[in-house]
């Protein structure tokens, strides 16, 4: 690409990116502000701004444990859904029968379910065998998300070539390490994605954590919404513990996109 | 792999267990609730049909469903476009575009009430201040009749998913081999020539996917409409999603809201799954 | 190690409505090399897929040492194979690339380093180990695909054009190479080539197909000099056979158009014999077997005729003389010592005890 | 049996709390360790939920999954009726005996009672003391319509003297501050200002609807504008907080949001007096938003602890210091005479309460049936919003109203 | 139609620690054919992929009819290319995936029909226009990859070994299509192939690289006849040429072990004057110039040895005799008449009046 166009593409993007940032903008230096400083005037940087928020929301989320069970639960799912989804797709996508285009139509319509209904049965039926905890919610999160992941691989999983499949079979590999040792880590770039895109629906997930967990086992998202009581909403407070809460997954989604590598099939193509 | 095959099915087992125990016996009892009276607790009488017939006299069920079909053609095609525009954007190699990644992808971190704390004040104020300096009269006044507010809940879902699109579109837009787009540029196409005719139909597994989700994230999305407008005002933004739940918690009338997701669920089933099925026939394998 | 039978093997890809492969019928004995060649998509590839195991086949039997193979996975069968386009694992070095199969079979790991290292010192890859196959040349790939083949101990070697992108130097030490591997292992190789040197030097026996069908299994010299029918005979060699539609008469054969040379007694008798006097017949006469030198000319001076070279091509060791007499064109392959320029006319000599005389319905050779 | 709260020979009991003001939620922890150092033996752990996510459906879930609370929150007649099955009777309780003469109307199942209430609140219109000094008005002599019309276009003409953007702050969002509260002074008066006595009713009239409606009328236009953009946090942290109206319609709870926002401003300027109505003057409506229920399924001794602890809360000496001063409830009960509320817009609800002059809540009849939601608040919205008149308003309001009473009781 | 320079070209990929392409000259002058060969992995592809302008300049300047290319868009450069891994659009029908570079273009559908077609006929490919590449053979593909660019008016094609997965008979074929091609739109091709017969036939000039390095640009003759060094001799021509360290002494080389001839008047007068007398040199001698034939070993009484044929291979029109004079090796390229056994005791000429000779260290041809 041409210098002068690779220029103009930049500002296109950082005008863009400002746009885009511009809640962001609000949402910190909010979070610096007292809270009448917030309502005299949202718009402007704080006047005399404070950190104490951060100390209070610290301490009000009892951020080091709630966050230790955040990153538990969100780590131990996320693997759960990786590794089974991953598999799954690998298997509707490499046989074309009927059975496995209706399988994935099951998976895919199980995505159009609204939440708000299954909630009730779902927590009762959990609730009887007693795994109304974190092992049952990551069980939870495998039903509920594997979908959206089978359905990201099983698409991109058709490019690569079927040959890779065959040459290991050739060399004696048996379908998990066919699976394990060639295709899965050319799905580096979708498998990136779709952990990201778990990690960030688990990590803010409130709903289905408030109905699971025990109160010694609460998330982030389940102390900070002791902020938000039905009059008095601490938004100092809550302004300041998202911020916290999210500097983890950007960190994550930061490290995390050296890994889409650009083109790892490149070389499997004739 | 044959589906006969031992490992086909040791492959598949683990989520269909779950999404059968997680996802499907609840919705079949679900569905079984709503013939019922069912009041979240226990249910004391079978009604047969009656909760469906009443929920197509229920003005409400219907104006939620028209909005949200309005909301979701709007949407679907935006985020679609700017989506794959931000993608399209980002792959490309200019310093900073890895940034830019993160910075679309952001407001994905950001839940519910948060967030429509956020925009009330963007639309409020900002809005307010930039049409007054600008005497651009559209521009305030935001959210206070149904107009703005569906727009509002456009602007805000766009701004929320795009990113969410955008890194789906560009996992995608990573697994096309160079050599064919090095084809291209040798036929002599332009960059919007090898877009249609080259990439596009090479990620056309994405745009299954992202149709897909932007079509049902649309018919399912309460989040936004809880924190922005909460259906209002007098009821002229709420979607399905919030008026099936609100039937069910504030009308504490759980069998008739059941029974408005199953009929929901058949409509949205219906338009998404003829898109999937329609949209899996074009791609190709390499 | 390994005998090997296809019995009457068919193969038609789902969604095509001709067979890709019809009725294919071959005894691979123990430790035979048995070469395929045949035209672009006659079915090759398919035919090897379909004993590696990866393709169904629609009909018939694979027997490895009497045993019915159709349903054996291909982990289990023990082949290894060289895929036509490589089919590297993108992810992993040369080095990983090579070791896979040998890792997977869980041999100790300084093996694997020795194996691994040998392969890539035949090959020409040892400074490429680190690499990964994104970054290596066309020919550098496939010596990889085949260096992920010789590492192994297969009972089955298939070879899918396992050379094609390599320089002549190259080719003929890979040649080399491969032989003598054949050699050391003792095992069956199937290989696929569309080099006729490759398919002449290497092979015990050479499989000529053509639209799905076997058209003649035997060891080279049989391909070459006695070839069953019109098609196998025009394949092999390069440049191929000049074919005449001629009628035999008066012990001349001739195509009225420029074409008129005499039959040597005992291919005439011979062709009597079968009733062809008088009938029409495809002569099939070699470049090769076209002559410029006086010696020629005199010794059979019973087939000389008046041509004028057209197009002249110099190979190193041979030129190509394309020529023409009376409206007859046909090549003439001479010394390079004989060259002759564009345009020039010169006396040729057709050898025609050397000639082959085909069916002019049915293509098959008369003999 | 019966058990002495005080005995330590007892069993040791486990019991829970799940409870919907999720506010309070951290004071209602420390009280149950107060309590546990004291009754060793019961050890009692409280949850809540909060931030936009119902309460009743996670309660629900709780029960349907068998890990119901002994302690649960009710919101009012609708609740009771859908927790029948879980409701134990507390009529016996020491609390219900002391509560205070209509409070408990509407937890009346069968004749039995089987709620208390956490407390009484009460709502009116919250003035600013400092801008009614300015502008040189008492605003305890705003007793009726006309007085109150012309106080408020005396403020309105000095607007830019007082510093102020309007006299009011009506956050036209919220659908509750006309539907719920003003709504009840009108449609209340016509049930005694009894929701038991609403909800089992089939119809209404709405007489007081003019009224209503000049209300209404007068606080959108004197409004800071435009009134639907205005929520909840626009009316009281962004605009009364800051000084910036003269008076909202609202209730004693959002006193810890000006703390919060103001402390000096929440101490000293802070009042509030009732909405004038016609032949309810100078009362305040004060009433109840949610009850403690106890679960009947639960183990004998369970159920007994839970009482013992709501009895110990609202009667015992230690428990009503710590109602009033840390959870800073208004109490519903009796024998709080003498006790000091610690904020300004507590205290005058009690002391209304005290002087009982007060007008019931009549709303709790309707919150949780679908007429509120999708009758009578998206009506009144479009009459505010001016898309509608009146007239059709209140038509369609008293017609959903007994359609709806009609079809379901 | 253009003329192309470059000029003192390098590349690098990022990543690597050499060159892939060092100091490349080039003039390529309108209308002219160019080939490209060299040993796998020698920046063949590489060269190609700068010109067509798909990888960036490292150094030097690529010109195009006098101006300066390397930063024109490869869109813009007009160039047809086949890909040596033929990078066919695997979501398009054979037809549309030749016929899009015309649409493209906006050419009207008629003409890009009769075009697509024409160009499938001379492919052979006529009857796979509505698959898609997935189910194609390897050869059907990469004849797909080649009408993509032929059906194109470029004004330059870039062919990356086109024909390398094809059967002799229709490289054959594909190689006078080619040509005429090259003839009918009078455009330059640049051409990369490992086959001798194509680079020696088609060629207009040959350009042989080394390891990223030019080694000689000629004419097919210059490259077979004077090869500049010793490279460029044993690369061209396969078997390749025989190579002997020998001493040059009293008019005759020897290497002591076995070879021991006399070389002819005016060679050695070549060497004395160079100063090559009592010294090392290299002497190359091509295998058809050993000769088995009686007239031959008379001709040339003075360079014959006594030899014992090792392996002999047979070719059709020739056969190979790797054979051995006393501890020498040599391959001798004799008429498939004159065959011999292995195992016979062989006299052979060497035709020394052909001979090569080389500096020792620098392996450049002494002349
Ligand atoms: N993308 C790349 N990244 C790094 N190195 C590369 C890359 N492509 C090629 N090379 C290296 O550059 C050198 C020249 O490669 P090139 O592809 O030009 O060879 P070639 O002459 O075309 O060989 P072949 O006949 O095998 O196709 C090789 O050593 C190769 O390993
Ligand atoms: N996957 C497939 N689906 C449908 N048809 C196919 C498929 N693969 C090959 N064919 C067809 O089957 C025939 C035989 O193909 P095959 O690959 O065996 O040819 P081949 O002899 O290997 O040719 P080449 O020398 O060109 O590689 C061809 O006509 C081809 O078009
Ligand atoms: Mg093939
Ligand atoms: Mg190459």
């Amino acid at each position: 690409m041409k210098k002068t166009s690779r220029f103009f593409l930049g500002i296109f993007g950082l005008i863009l990116g400002i746009i885009w940032i511009f809640p962001f903008y609000m949402i910190l230096t909010n979070s610096f502000k007292t809270p009448k400083g917030i309502f005299a005037s949202v718009l402007s940087l704080p006047t005399n701004g404070t950190t104490a928020n951060y100390g209070n929301s610290f301490k009000a989320l009892d951020f080091m444990n709630s966050l230790g069970h955040s990153l538990l639960i969100t780590v131990i799912s996320v693997l759960i859904i990786v590794f089974f989804s991953s598999m799954a797709a690998y298997a509707l996508q490499r046989n074309k029968s009927k059975l496995s285009g209706a399988l994935l139509m099951l998976f895919v319509s199980a995505m159009l379910i609204p939440f708000q209904t299954v909630m009730i049965p779902l927590t009762a039926n959990f609730g009887h065998v007693h795994m109304l905890n974190m092992w049952g919610l990551m069980f939870m999160y495998l039903g509920f998300d594997a979908s959206l992941s089978i359905f990201l691989y099983q698409g991109t999983m058709g490019s690569i070539p079927i040959a890779m499949d065959e040459s290991a079979e050739l060399e004696g590999a048996n379908r998990f390490q066919i699976f394990f040792k060639i295709i899965f880590p050319m799905l580096t770039p979708i498998t990136v994605t779709v952990g990201i895109l778990n990690i960030i629906a688990i990590w803010n997930d409130y709903l289905l954590p408030s109905l699971v967990l025990p109160q010694n086992q609460y998330t982030i998202p389940l102390q900070m919404f002791f902020f938000f009581g039905e009059y008095t909403k601490q938004w100092h407070l809550a302004l300041a513990g998202l911020t916290l809460s999210i500097i983890p997954v950007i960190l994550f989604y930061i490290f995390a996109q050296r890994y889409i590598i650009k083109g790892v099939t490149d070389g499997a193509v004739k | 792999m044959k589906n006969r095959s031992l490992s086909f099915w040791l492959f598949l087992t683990p989520t269909l267990v779950a999404l059968a125990l997680v996802v499907f016996i609840p919705a079949i009892m679900g569905i079984f609730y709503s013939f019922t009276n069912w009041d979240g607790l226990g249910y004391t009488e079978m009604l047969g049909f009656k909760n469906y017939i009443t929920l197509f006299h229920n003005s409400g069920f219907l104006a939620a469903l028209w909005f949200t079909v309005k909301f979701v053609i709007v949407t679907v095609i935006l985020l679609n476009v700017i989506g794959l525009g931000l993608a399209l954007l980002v792959t490309q190699k200019f310093k900073g575009s890895n940034l830019l990644r993160t910075v679309f992808f952001m407001p994905n971190l950001i839940g519910g009430l948060i967030l429509g704390f956020i925009w009330q004040f963007i639309f409020t104020e900002a809005f307010d201040a930039l049409g007054k300096a600008f005497h651009m009269a559209w521009l305030t006044g935001w959210l206070t009749d149904g107009k703005t507010g569906f727009w509002g809940l456009v602007i805000v879902t766009v701004w929320q998913m795009s990113g969410y699109i955008m890194i789906i579109y560009i996992a995608y837009l990573q697994n096309i081999p160079s050599e064919v787009i090095e084809a291209a540029e040798m036929d002599g196409a332009s960059p919007w020539q090898r877009f249609v005719h080259i990439t596009f139909p090479m990620i056309a597994p994405a745009f299954t996917v992202c149709m897909f989700l932007t079509l049902s994230n649309g018919f399912k999305i309460y989040d936004q409409n809880l924190s922005l407008t909460n259906g209002g005002p007098y009821k002229s933004t709420e979607m399905l999603a919030m008026n099936i739940v609100n039937t069910a918690y504030s009308e504490n009338n759980f069998a008739l809201a059941e029974a408005k997701a199953l009929i929901f669920f058949l409509i949205v089933a219906a338009i998404s799954l003829l898109q999937v099925y329609y949209n899996r026939k074009r791609e190709v394998d390499l | 190690m390994a005998e090997i039978k296809l019995e009457h093997i068919y193969k038609r890809y789902p969604g095509n409505d001709t067979d890709s492969v019809t009725d294919f019928n071959l005894d691979i004995k123990d430790n035979e090399f048995i070469v395929f060649v045949g035209p672009s998509g006659c079915g090759k590839s398919t035919t090897l897929r379909m004993i590696a195991g990866l393709e169904d086949i629609t009909k018939g039997d694979l027997k490895i040492d009497g045993e019915v193979m159709n349903n054996v996975h291909p982990k289990d069968r023990n082949i290894a194979m060289v895929f036509q386009n490589y089919a590297l694992y993108p992810q992993m070095t040369v080095f990983d690339n090579m070791a896979f199969g040998l890792k997977i079979r869980k041999m100790p790991k300084d093996e694997i380093q020795k194996r691994v290292n040998n392969a890539a010192e035949i090959l020409g890859l040892t400074e490429y180990l680190k690499r990964k196959p994104g970054a290596l040349s066309g020919g550098q790939r496939q010596r990889v695909a085949l260096g992920r083949a010789i590492v192994r101990d297969a009972k089955l070697f298939l070879l899918d054009e396992p050379l094609s992108n390599l320089d002549a130097k190259l080719r003929v030490q890979m040649r080399t190479q491969i032989a003598q591997l054949h050699q050391r292992l003792k095992t069956n190789m199937i290989y696929v080539t569309h080099d006729q040197v490759e398919a002449m030097t290497m092979a015990d026996r050479i499989v000529i197909m053509n639209d799905g069908k076997v058209q003649q299994v035997g060891t080279p010299d049989d391909l070459y000099n006695k070839p069953t029918n019109k098609f196998v005979a025009g394949f092999m060699g390069s440049p191929s056979m000049n074919f005449f539609d001629a009628v035999l008469k008066d012990g001349r054969v001739s195509n009225g158009k420029g074409l008129d040379v005499a039959v040597p007694e005992g291919r005439l008798k011979v062709l009597r014999d079968k009733g062809y006097d008088g009938k029409k017949v495809t002569v099939g006469v070699r470049p090769e077997d076209i002559h410029t030198e006086q010696v020629a000319l005199e010794a059979m001076s019973d087939a000389v005729v008046n041509a004028k070279v057209e197009v002249s091509e110099f190979l190193g060791t041979d030129s190509m003389l394309y020529s023409r007499t009376g409206d007859t064109e046909f090549v003439a392959q001479v010394n390079a010592r004989d060259y002759h320029k564009p345009g020039e006319e010169v006396k040729m000599a057709f050898e025609m005890s050397k000639a082959h005389f085909f069916d002019d319905d049915t293509e098959l050779t008369i003999e | 049996g019966k058990s002495n709260s005080s005995s330590s020979s007892d069993k040791k009991v486990k019991i829970t709390i799940f409870q919907g003001k999720v506010e309070s939620n951290k004071q209602f922890k420390q009280i149950a360790a107060t309590y546990h150092k004291l009754h060793p033996n019961v050890t009692i752990s409280v949850s809540s939920v909060g931030g936009g996510t119902d309460y009743s459906p996670v309660l629900k879930t709780r029960i349907s999954s068998g890990n119901a609370p002994t302690i649960f929150s009710l919101a009012g007649p609708a609740d009771v009726k859908q927790f029948a099955s879980q409701e134990a009777d507390l009529s016996n309780t020491k609390a219900a005996k002391a509560a205070q003469p209509g409070t408990l109307d509407a937890v009346k199942s069968n004749g039995k009672t089987v709620g208390l209430p956490f407390n009484v609140e009460g709502y009116g219109f919250v003035y600013n003391k400092t801008i009614f000094k300015k502008a040189g008005i008492d605003p305890t002599s705003l007793t009726t319509m006309s007085k109150l019309t012309a106080a408020v276009k005396k403020i309105d003409s000095q607007k830019s003297k007082l510093g102020i953007k309007g006299v009011f702050a009506l956050p036209g969002k919220e659908t509750w501050i006309l539907s719920d509260h003003l709504a009840n002074l009108y449609v209340g008066q016509e049930f005694g200002g009894n929701a038991q006595k609403m909800y089992k009713s089939k119809s209404m009239k709405f007489t007081a609807n003019k009224e209503m409606k000049s209300m209404i009328d007068l606080q959108k236009k004197y409004s800071v504008g435009p009134v639907m953009q205005l929520d909840y946090s626009a009316q009281v942290n962004q605009n009364f907080s800051q000084g910036k109206v003269a008076m909202i319609q609202q209730g004693d709870w959002i006193y810890p949001t000006v703390e919060q926002i103001d402390k000096k401003f929440a101490q000293k300027d802070v009042g509030m007096i009732p909405i004038p109505v016609k032949g309810y003057e100078n009362k305040m409506p004060v009433g109840t938003s949610l009850y403690w229920g106890v679960n009947k399924n639960k183990s004998q001794a369970e159920q007994t602890a839970a009482k013992n602890f709501l009895d110990w809360l609202y009667t015992s000496k230690q428990g009503k210091k710590l109602v009033v001063n840390k959870l800073h409830f208004v109490p519903a009960y009796k024998g709080y005479t003498g006790m000091k509320m610690p904020d300004a817009l507590t205290q005058v609800v009690f002391k209304y309460s005290q002087q009982h002059k007060t007008i019931g809540w009549a709303f709790p009849a309707y919150t949780g049936t679908s007429w509120d939601p999708n009758t009578f608040q998206p009506n009144l919205q479009k009459y505010l919003s001016g898309k509608q008149s009146w007239n059709t308003t209140v038509k369609n309001s008293i017609k959903g109203w007994n359609e709806q009473q009609s079809s379901s009781n």
